[in-house]
């Protein structure tokens, strides 16, 4: 019967539930949602395909490609501190569902031009 | 009462006591929920369900399962057709009981682990009920000198004057038979428990939709039971029930499940102690009234 | 008596189980005669990972062994490499780890106690229980970016620092998160019908705990005074820890462990935050660990055991994870047998048991 | 942690499970680990929170004595060494015959011909 | 010339003996097949003619000169004594040894005193109550002997250590049919001791038939136990010399019609009181009959369900009148409604079909005892339902059991799962028996719903109420579980076909159909055969008094009976569409059988079992608690019955 | 809407995940995100479920569980494929025991990414889920 206090408290009480449909989804400023690429500043290093835990990412260097399976990656986050080209970044929204035959990968168009003197990426 | 009314009667009541049941367990969700701090499903949740189930696919474990829901079903309604239409209680009682039979027919045919042992308990709890509703009758027997639900509104006085050892003890089968918290021990209405889903377990689609319906019209029963115990205090009863209700909706939020021994021993203790004692005191001192 | 027995399989999928195992349970009337477990279905098959990912990029998969107690497992993995490689940690950062490791203890004993009482058929308690444990994932997500998963550790620190302003106010909200455990603790502790379903059953007794090898509450709650934190790792040596130790070792005592463990928890965690140094929360690493170590904390289930060995290069050879749940389950065989088919869920939910940790 | 490791021969197993146990020790984890020749399996005990560890260096298909006897827990290690690296212990508290962890490839573990470490090469044929 | 009456009623009586004696010499199957059948044929054909005459009119037959055949019964009586005491010596038995002494001597006591007496005048007489007893025994048991052909044959092919004495075996069958037909049949209670004392001697031979060591040692409790019942009678006989009367309180009329207050019968009612227990199997005598299980099924079928059970409640319903407003009445009551409840219990614990049916055959024995103590128009009323269905019931449950022991080779109820599909007449035939013996709408439940309207009005009537709403809970439990076994799916694909002897088919059938004749035409029973009854015994009883037999009601329950037959049409002609799901295993992976892969990698059949409660209806826990109550009770009756009390 | 989509029942499987989306399935059903709002209701039992959410790679001895489950539910069904390794796999794709993602043994209608995914996430992809149940049950009706 020691549950009776609580009860009778929360009863009189508005529900905690957020209404999510209806309310947008709760974050906050730190949470990893999904990756961002802004394939304006990646330099095709390839450290992110490299360094993902769950291979996630394809860059094809040669048909300057950045790919992204976003029902492989796990948002760690590791990609985003390994790029040093300022070309990843984590946003807080979780990625959409999709339904069987929506299912695909991501795949950018990578539009960094070199500058003058293109810097190599040493793999290790 | 003539025929034509208890047929009027008998309809009405197979078409009214569904409704009620359901809105019954619709409104217990919502209440529930809010409870729980939570939103809760539409109140019309339960008709959702049953409309839902029963456009599933037609799936059983064993065949027999279809005819004996069916069984269950129609046994439930026969047996509240019986109690309206101011038969007799004692019929009833045994129509219960073999309706109940036959839903635990259902999930024994199924021969799997858990409808087994949820059928072993809903067996173990039909016969915790039992002598209750025996003795309800025995008790209505003694108030009105007949097991006619009807002549129980002829006689002067309320039975809960008289009964109210009884009454209790009917409170707490109630609450065994709503399959409320202390008590859920054939199957799991809400919370998860060890034998999956119980004696429902091999049910699916309409078999299910089938015993959802039954069970609404049983609330109906036993909550018409209990307000034969206000006869002349029908005003008094309604208040009654909302507050049985509630108290119901707290047992079951405030009660972790106990086991089938618990519900045995409680249950058989209240009605020795309670129900039996009200009787043999009845007996002695009704000479006197 | 021949044939008065019904054989259940029990699991893998069964609604009180919110993981895979699979137990033959062999009952009469309701008593249970015989349950052998059988595990496996959650085997992934992770430490075989160690070398094809960088010992860095490890930690990700490493605090992926469970969603529960993830933290404690990246931290376990950067404390074997930090100590394989002889990296000082600075000391902010080590703050940190103990508070999120803490937060993260007091969210799966929520959980736990939420999951207890669900098996027990207490809807309302356990949605009470998880109700409190969002604000705590609330606190984890807004320090670490993750709710469950937060992936904050990594090799010489942590990812993330906590502003102090921050800080104060998580201090604040603490109590609010206190008083609502204290009412639910209450129930747990107090509540005459759950008593009732608790005292008495599954009862190991010390001298089984200590031979079967149980660890973390299930332990504790049978009086064996085993806590890792009481090496003082982390930030553990500062706070002055004292293990939470019950003697009548059934599962009253190990919800009374988790419990009282709780509370014990907000204290450590208002310790580190008031006595949080300032500084780095981590530093670079250079070169590859080289050379074997077992790395021992303490999880919200008991010690957890990461054996690591490295060659010098960047990926370790060798990676093993004895989880405390491992070791839990021979406790388990034994308590669970002569108990009622009601109480099997509530035993074997009372070694906490976490299967993914447990099988990697 | 300190690593005191001692080495000793594979009979004498049990004797060390009895040793440790009298001695109040408890068993912590027994890890195997492929060496450059063969294996070698860890015993690690602890008391007083102090690791002291016991090594026997073993090559494939020999049978190991159990420590149940001594440590009725053992079994869980016993037997997952048994599933992933394919060793046979005698006497188990609990024999699972293989079904403790069940794998796709027998004995996952066991040293291959060549242990290389590799990055495993990303499939490129992704869905488009 | 002999009345067409005397002569049917002395065909019943010697028809057995005769075909007893012939069967006895003849040794062939065919011999006997014929011999039974022929036999069987003139005892139905002969009790129906009786009972028809007796409906018409009440039978009262009178045979001059019948001093000889008292004197030749006594000499019978004699034999039976020396024949159990011979036995007793030699498997050196001390109690039976003692007792069958004792009885001995107090037979010689009871013939040297009543030698001067007059005899009974009126030496037959059928009322409504014999009428019911006349065709029990000559339907039921006869078939049952018809049933034996078929079983004992299958039986020595499988009990192959058991030696074969089947001309012994069916010598006694009809024996004890002769033996039954008297107690029913005969005025005189000297007869009717003669008769009781000859079922004594062949339920002690039938049940020690296999000779194995725990037949002996039942078949030595069951004398011993039945002893004691018959040195009740006897000294009850005793007594009654004693009672100066006007009318020969030595028939069963003189005692009914005996003009003075009855409190002066307490003695005597209370010592036939206890004979009544004995045979009638009540708590502290129950392990007879429970050990007598292991006999032939026929035998149990025969001794326990339908006939020599009977005799000891038809006994006590016979003198219900008289126990009516007696303390004696109540205290008998008491007993009886307490083993109802013990037994009932004890039934829950139980696995074995026979013994479950054993326990269930005690539990109803009781009820009906309670009723017959109580003594009212209505408990007698319920009383004489209670026999009929019951042992209607009871022995189409009990040649099924038996049946179906030879063909799945076990009387367990566990091993009876998917019996419905496995052996479809014979599980059928099980669901008509096991709905018979506890569902409404059928038989025992409309019993039992009088024996409920008939204790309200008791006195002490809310505690049999009480006991009554209790032990119907355990019954519920304990058939409820039987049936749910027989109508579950089957994992494995069926057995081979077995076929049943013609010889067990029939009288199956016929039970079967009777059951639900008895449930249809019951309101014709009460009104036709009880009433009747009834009136002559009840000065002031008011025919459909009871509530139970108001048009309301019946109409009811033949509505509930009504859906019950649309169910089961529905069932056999409705559609079976859907998908068949195999039974939820948690997902385990399965094989072809149907067993999941457990743990240690071993497939296991996921094996369901039924509840026994052991640890609260066990026979080790309720067994002694259930004696020392029952033979306080006991004590206390006999007492009540010393001191004369009235209420 | 119809009456599918109104009473959408659960199964909830973990097939060799981290627990860390199971955690957050359950955590769907609290008080804070309290899907019942829907009508929802985790059965627990194959035999009353609408939705299979199916968490984790499946390794070897979850494939069979997985079928086994999935044949036992009524049409009709929906299989939603809750975080990256029901998905494809995730991290633990090139674990030896993990076949990679649940659509390798059973069809999946629904994808829902996200490690471990977020309750939020989970509606959505529910409520995704939701209108493919309906087209389902449209489809089984036109086929009677």
């Amino acid at each position: 019967m020691k549950m009776l206090k609580t009860i009778l408290k929360q009863f009189f009480h508005e529900p905690v539930t957020t209404l999510f449909p209806e309310e947008p989804p709760r974050n906050y400023a730190g949470t990893r949602g999904h990756l961002v690429f802004d394939p304006s500043k990646c330099t095709s290093c390839t450290m992110c395909m490299k360094r993902c835990p769950s291979q996630a990412i394809i860059v094809d260097r040669a048909a300057k490609t950045w790919i992204i399976d976003r029902f492989r990656c796990v948002m760690c986050g590791n990609c985003v501190d390994v790029c040093k080209f300022d070309s990843l970044s984590m946003e807080r929204e979780y990625s959409k569902s999709a339904a069987a035959a929506e299912r695909g990968v991501e795949k950018f168009d990578i539009t960094y031009v070199k500058p003058e003197k293109p810097k190599k990426e040493g793999g290790e | 009462m003539n025929v034509l009314l208890s047929i009027i009667v008998a309809i009405a009541f197979v078409l009214i006591a569904p409704l009620l049941g359901g809105l019954f367990m619709g409104c217990d969700r919502v209440l529930t929920a809010r409870m729980q701090s939570r939103v809760g499903p539409p109140i019309l949740q339960p008709f959702y369900d049953v409309a839902k189930l029963w456009h599933k696919e037609k799936a059983f474990n064993n065949p027999v399962e279809t005819i004996f829901t069916t069984a269950y079903l129609v046994l439930m309604v026969l047996s509240g057709v019986m109690f309206t239409t101011g038969g007799n209680i004692l019929l009833m009682v045994f129509a219960l009981a073999l309706a109940h039979t036959f839903l635990i027919l259902a999930a024994y045919a199924a021969n799997a682990p858990f409808s087994h042992i949820g059928a072993e308990r809903e067996l173990i709890s039909v016969m915790i009920t039992e002598p209750v509703l025996i003795l309800i009758a025995a008790g209505f027997y003694m108030v009105s000198g007949s097991f006619q639900v009807i002549d129980l509104f002829i006689v002067d006085g309320s039975g809960i004057i008289l009964l109210p050892g009884i009454f209790v003890a009917l409170c707490f089968v109630i609450l065994l038979r709503l399959r409320k918290s202390p008590y859920d021990i054939s199957t799991s209405e809400h919370a998860h428990q060890e034998l999956v889903k119980g004696v429902t377990t091999s049910f699916s689609g309409r078999n299910l939709a089938k015993v959802e319906i039954a069970h609404w019209f049983e609330l109906v029963i036993l909550v018409s039971l209990a307000i034969l115990f206000f006869t002349h205090l029908l005003v008094f009863s309604a208040i009654m029930i909302i507050v049985c209700f509630t108290l119901l909706l707290i047992i079951d939020n405030v009660f972790p499940r106990v086991t089938w021994k618990m519900t045995m021993k409680s249950i058989w203790l209240i009605t020795l102690f309670l129900g039996v004692l009200n009787l043999v005191l009845l007996g002695i001192f009704g000479v006197l009234l | 008596m021949t044939g008065k027995q019904t054989i259940i399989p029990f699991g893998p999928q069964h609604p009180v189980l919110p993981e895979p195992i699979h137990l033959d349970l062999v009952v009469e009337d309701e008593r249970v005669i015989s349950a052998i477990p059988s595990i496996g279905y959650v085997h992934r098959g992770l430490e075989s990972l160690v070398d094809r990912r960088e010992y860095q990029d490890f930690v990700y998969l490493a605090e992926r062994i469970c969603g529960i107690c993830s933290f404690t497992h990246s931290s376990t993995f950067c404390q074997g490499i930090e100590g394989m490689m002889g990296i000082e940690v600075p000391p902010r950062a080590t703050y940190l780890r103990t508070m999120w490791g803490e937060y993260s203890r007091i969210h799966s004993h929520l959980l736990w106690l939420g999951l207890f009482a669900d098996s027990l058929g207490f809807e309302s308690l356990f949605y009470n229980a998880w109700k409190i444990r969002e604000s705590i994932l609330n606190e984890l997500e807004a320090t670490t970016g993750g709710r469950v998963i937060q992936g904050v550790c990594k090799v010489g620190g942590v990812r993330r620092d906590v502003t102090p302003q921050f800080l104060s106010e998580m201090d604040d909200r603490l109590d609010g998160i206190e008083d609502e455990m204290k009412e639910l603790t209450n129930v747990f502790l107090n509540d005459y019908t759950l008593k009732k379903r608790l005292v008495g059953k599954g009862v190991l007794s010390k001298e089984d705990a200590y031979i079967l090898g149980a660890a973390g509450p299930t332990a504790r709650g049978s009086g064996l005074d085993i806590d890792i934190r009481s090496t003082g790792y982390l930030a553990y040596g500062d706070v002055g820890f004292k293990p939470v130790v019950e003697k009548d070792g059934d599962g009253y005592a190990r919800c009374a462990v988790r419990c009282k463990e709780l509370f014990q928890s907000v204290e450590i965690i208002r310790r580190v935050m008031t006595d949080m140094p300032s500084g780095d929360v981590s530093v670079p690493v250079k070169g590859n660990p080289d050379g074997e170590y077992f790395s021992r904390s303490e999880q919200p289930r008991g010690e957890v055991v990461h054996y690591l060995k490295g060659n010098g290069t960047k990926y370790l050879t060798q990676f093993r994870v004895r989880t405390p749940t491992l070791t839990n389950v021979p406790a388990l065989v034994s308590i669970i047998g002569g108990c009622e088919l009601a109480d099997v869920p509530q035993i074997v939910l009372t070694i906490d048991p976490c299967i993914g940790c447990m099988e990697r | 942690m300190n690593m005191e490791i001692n080495m000793i021969n594979v009979p004498d197993v049990p004797n060390i499970g009895a040793k440790m146990k009298s001695g109040g020790y408890r068993l912590v984890v027994i890890t195997c680990t492929p060496v450059s020749e063969g294996y070698v399996v860890t015993y690690s005990f602890d008391k007083d929170y102090k690791l002291q560890h016991y090594r026997i260096s073993v090559q494939d298909g020999v049978k190991i004595p159990s420590i149940g006897p001594s440590y009725g827990g053992a079994f869980v290690y016993e037997n997952e060494i048994h599933d992933l690296y394919g060793f046979t212990f005698e006497g188990m508290t609990l024999d699972f015959k293989g079904t403790f962890i069940k794998t796709s490839i027998p004995y996952p573990f066991k040293k291959k011909e060549q242990t290389a470490p590799t990055v495993t090469v990303v499939n490129k044929e992704a869905k488009e | 010339m002999y009345s067409p009456e005397l002569i049917a009623i002395l065909i019943l009586l010697l028809v057995p003996v005769c075909a007893a004696i012939l069967l006895a010499v003849c040794k062939p199957d065919i011999i006997r097949n014929i011999l039974v059948g022929i036999s069987s044929v003139i005892i139905i054909g002969t009790s129906l003619f009786l009972a028809w005459n007796a409906w018409l009119a009440p039978i009262s037959v009178t045979i001059e000169n019948a001093e000889w055949i008292s004197t030749l019964l006594f000499i019978v009586e004699l034999a039976i004594s020396l024949v159990i005491l011979g036995l007793s010596l030699k498997y050196r038995k001390v109690l039976p040894m003692i007792l069958a002494s004792v009885q001995l001597v107090l037979l010689i006591i009871l013939e040297v005193y009543s030698a001067g007496r007059t005899h009974v005048s009126q030496t037959f007489v059928v009322n409504d109550l014999s009428l019911v007893m006349i065709l029990i025994i000559g339907i039921i048991g006869t078939l049952i002997c018809v049933y034996a052909l078929g079983y004992m044959k299958d039986y020595h092919d499988h009990q192959t250590g058991v030696p074969n004495r089947k001309r012994y075996f069916f010598a006694l069958m009809f024996l004890f049919l002769s033996a039954m037909f008297g107690i029913v049949l005969s005025n005189s209670l000297m007869w009717i001791l003669c008769a009781w004392e000859i079922t004594t001697l062949c339920s002690f031979l039938l049940i020690g038939y296999s000779k194995t060591p725990e037949a002996v040692t039942n078949s030595f409790r069951a004398v011993w136990m039945n002893i004691i019942g018959g040195i009740a009678f006897t000294l009850a006989l005793i007594y009654l010399l004693y009672i100066p009367s006007p009318v020969n309180l030595l028939s069963v009329t003189g005692m009914l019609s005996y003009p003075g207050s009855p409190a002066g019968l307490t003695i005597p009612l209370a010592l036939i009181a206890l004979a009544g227990l004995t045979k009638a199997a009540q708590m502290p005598f129950s392990t007879w009959l429970t050990g007598a299980m292991v006999a032939p099924t026929p035998v149990s079928a025969l001794l326990h369900s339908s006939t020599m059970v009977k005799a000891g409640v038809y006994i006590l319903v016979l003198f219900a009148p008289l126990f009516a407003h007696t303390w004696v009445g109540v205290v008998l009551a008491l007993i009886g409604a307490f083993t109802f409840l013990a037994t009932s219990a004890l039934a829950i614990s139980q696995s074995n079909a026979k013994k479950v049916l054993a326990y269930s055959t005690i539990a109803n024995l009781g009820l009906i005892t309670a009723c017959a103590g109580i003594g009212t128009p209505e408990a007698v009323t319920a009383a004489i339902l209670l026999i009929i269905f019951h042992a209607v019931a009871k022995a189409l449950l009990f040649l099924c059991v038996g049946a179906v022991e030879h063909k799945i080779g076990s009387k367990d109820i566990e091993d009876m799962d998917g019996l419905l599909v496995r052996l479809p007449l014979l599980a059928t035939m099980m669901v008509i028996g096991i709905c018979g013996m506890y569902l409404a709408p059928f038989g025992m439940l409309i019993s039992k719903w009088a024996a409920l309207e008939a204790f309200l009005t008791a006195p002490l009537g809310v505690v049999f109420v009480s006991i009554l709403a209790f032990g119907s809970a355990f019954t519920i439990f304990f058939w409820t579980k039987w049936l749910g076994k027989l109508f579950m799916r089957m994992n494995k694909p069926p057995a081979e076909k077995v076929t049943l002897h013609f010889s067990e088919k029939l009288p199956v059938v016929v039970l079967g159909v009777l059951v639900i004749a008895c449930c249809i035409g019951f309101p014709a029973i009460v009104s036709g055969v009880i009433n009747p009854y009834l009136d002559t015994h009840y000065p002031f009883f008011i025919p459909g008094g009871m509530e139970l037999f108001s048009f309301d009601n019946v109409a009811m329950i033949g509505l509930m009976g009504f859906i019950i037959v649309l169910l089961v049409l529905g069932a056999l002609f409705g559609s079976k569409a859907g998908k068949t799901l195999p039974p939820y295993l948690s997902g385990c992976a399965v094989d072809r059988e149907g067993r999941f892969l457990g743990s240690l990698g071993v497939y296991k059949e996921a094996k369901t079992s039924n509840y026994y409660l052991e640890e609260y209806c066990g026979e080790a826990k309720l067994l002694k608690p259930s004696w020392v109550i029952s033979i306080i009770l006991i004590i206390i009756m006999l007492g009540i019955g010393i001191l004369g009390v009235m209420i | 809407m119809t009456s599918a989509s109104k009473s959408p029942w659960i199964l909830h499987y973990n097939a060799s995940s981290c627990n860390g989306c199971d955690i957050e399935i359950l955590a769907a059903l609290t008080p804070v995100y309290d899907v019942e709002r829907f009508g929802i209701i985790n059965t627990g039992n194959p035999a009353h479920t609408d939705i299979f959410l199916v968490t984790g790679g499946v390794n070897e001895q979850n494939k069979v569980v997985l079928k086994n489950l999935y044949d036992q539910i009524p049409e009709p069904k929906v299989v939603v494929a809750v975080g990256i390794c029901a998905s494809s796999g995730g991290v633990f794709r090139d674990c030896y025991n993990i076949s990679g993602g649940v659509d390798t043994i059973i069809p999946v209608d629904v994808y829902v990414p996200g490690c471990s995914v977020r309750p939020e996430a989970l509606i959505e992809g529910i409520v995704k889920a939701l209108g493919i149940l309906e087209q389902k049950r449209a489809a089984m009706e036109e086929r009677k």
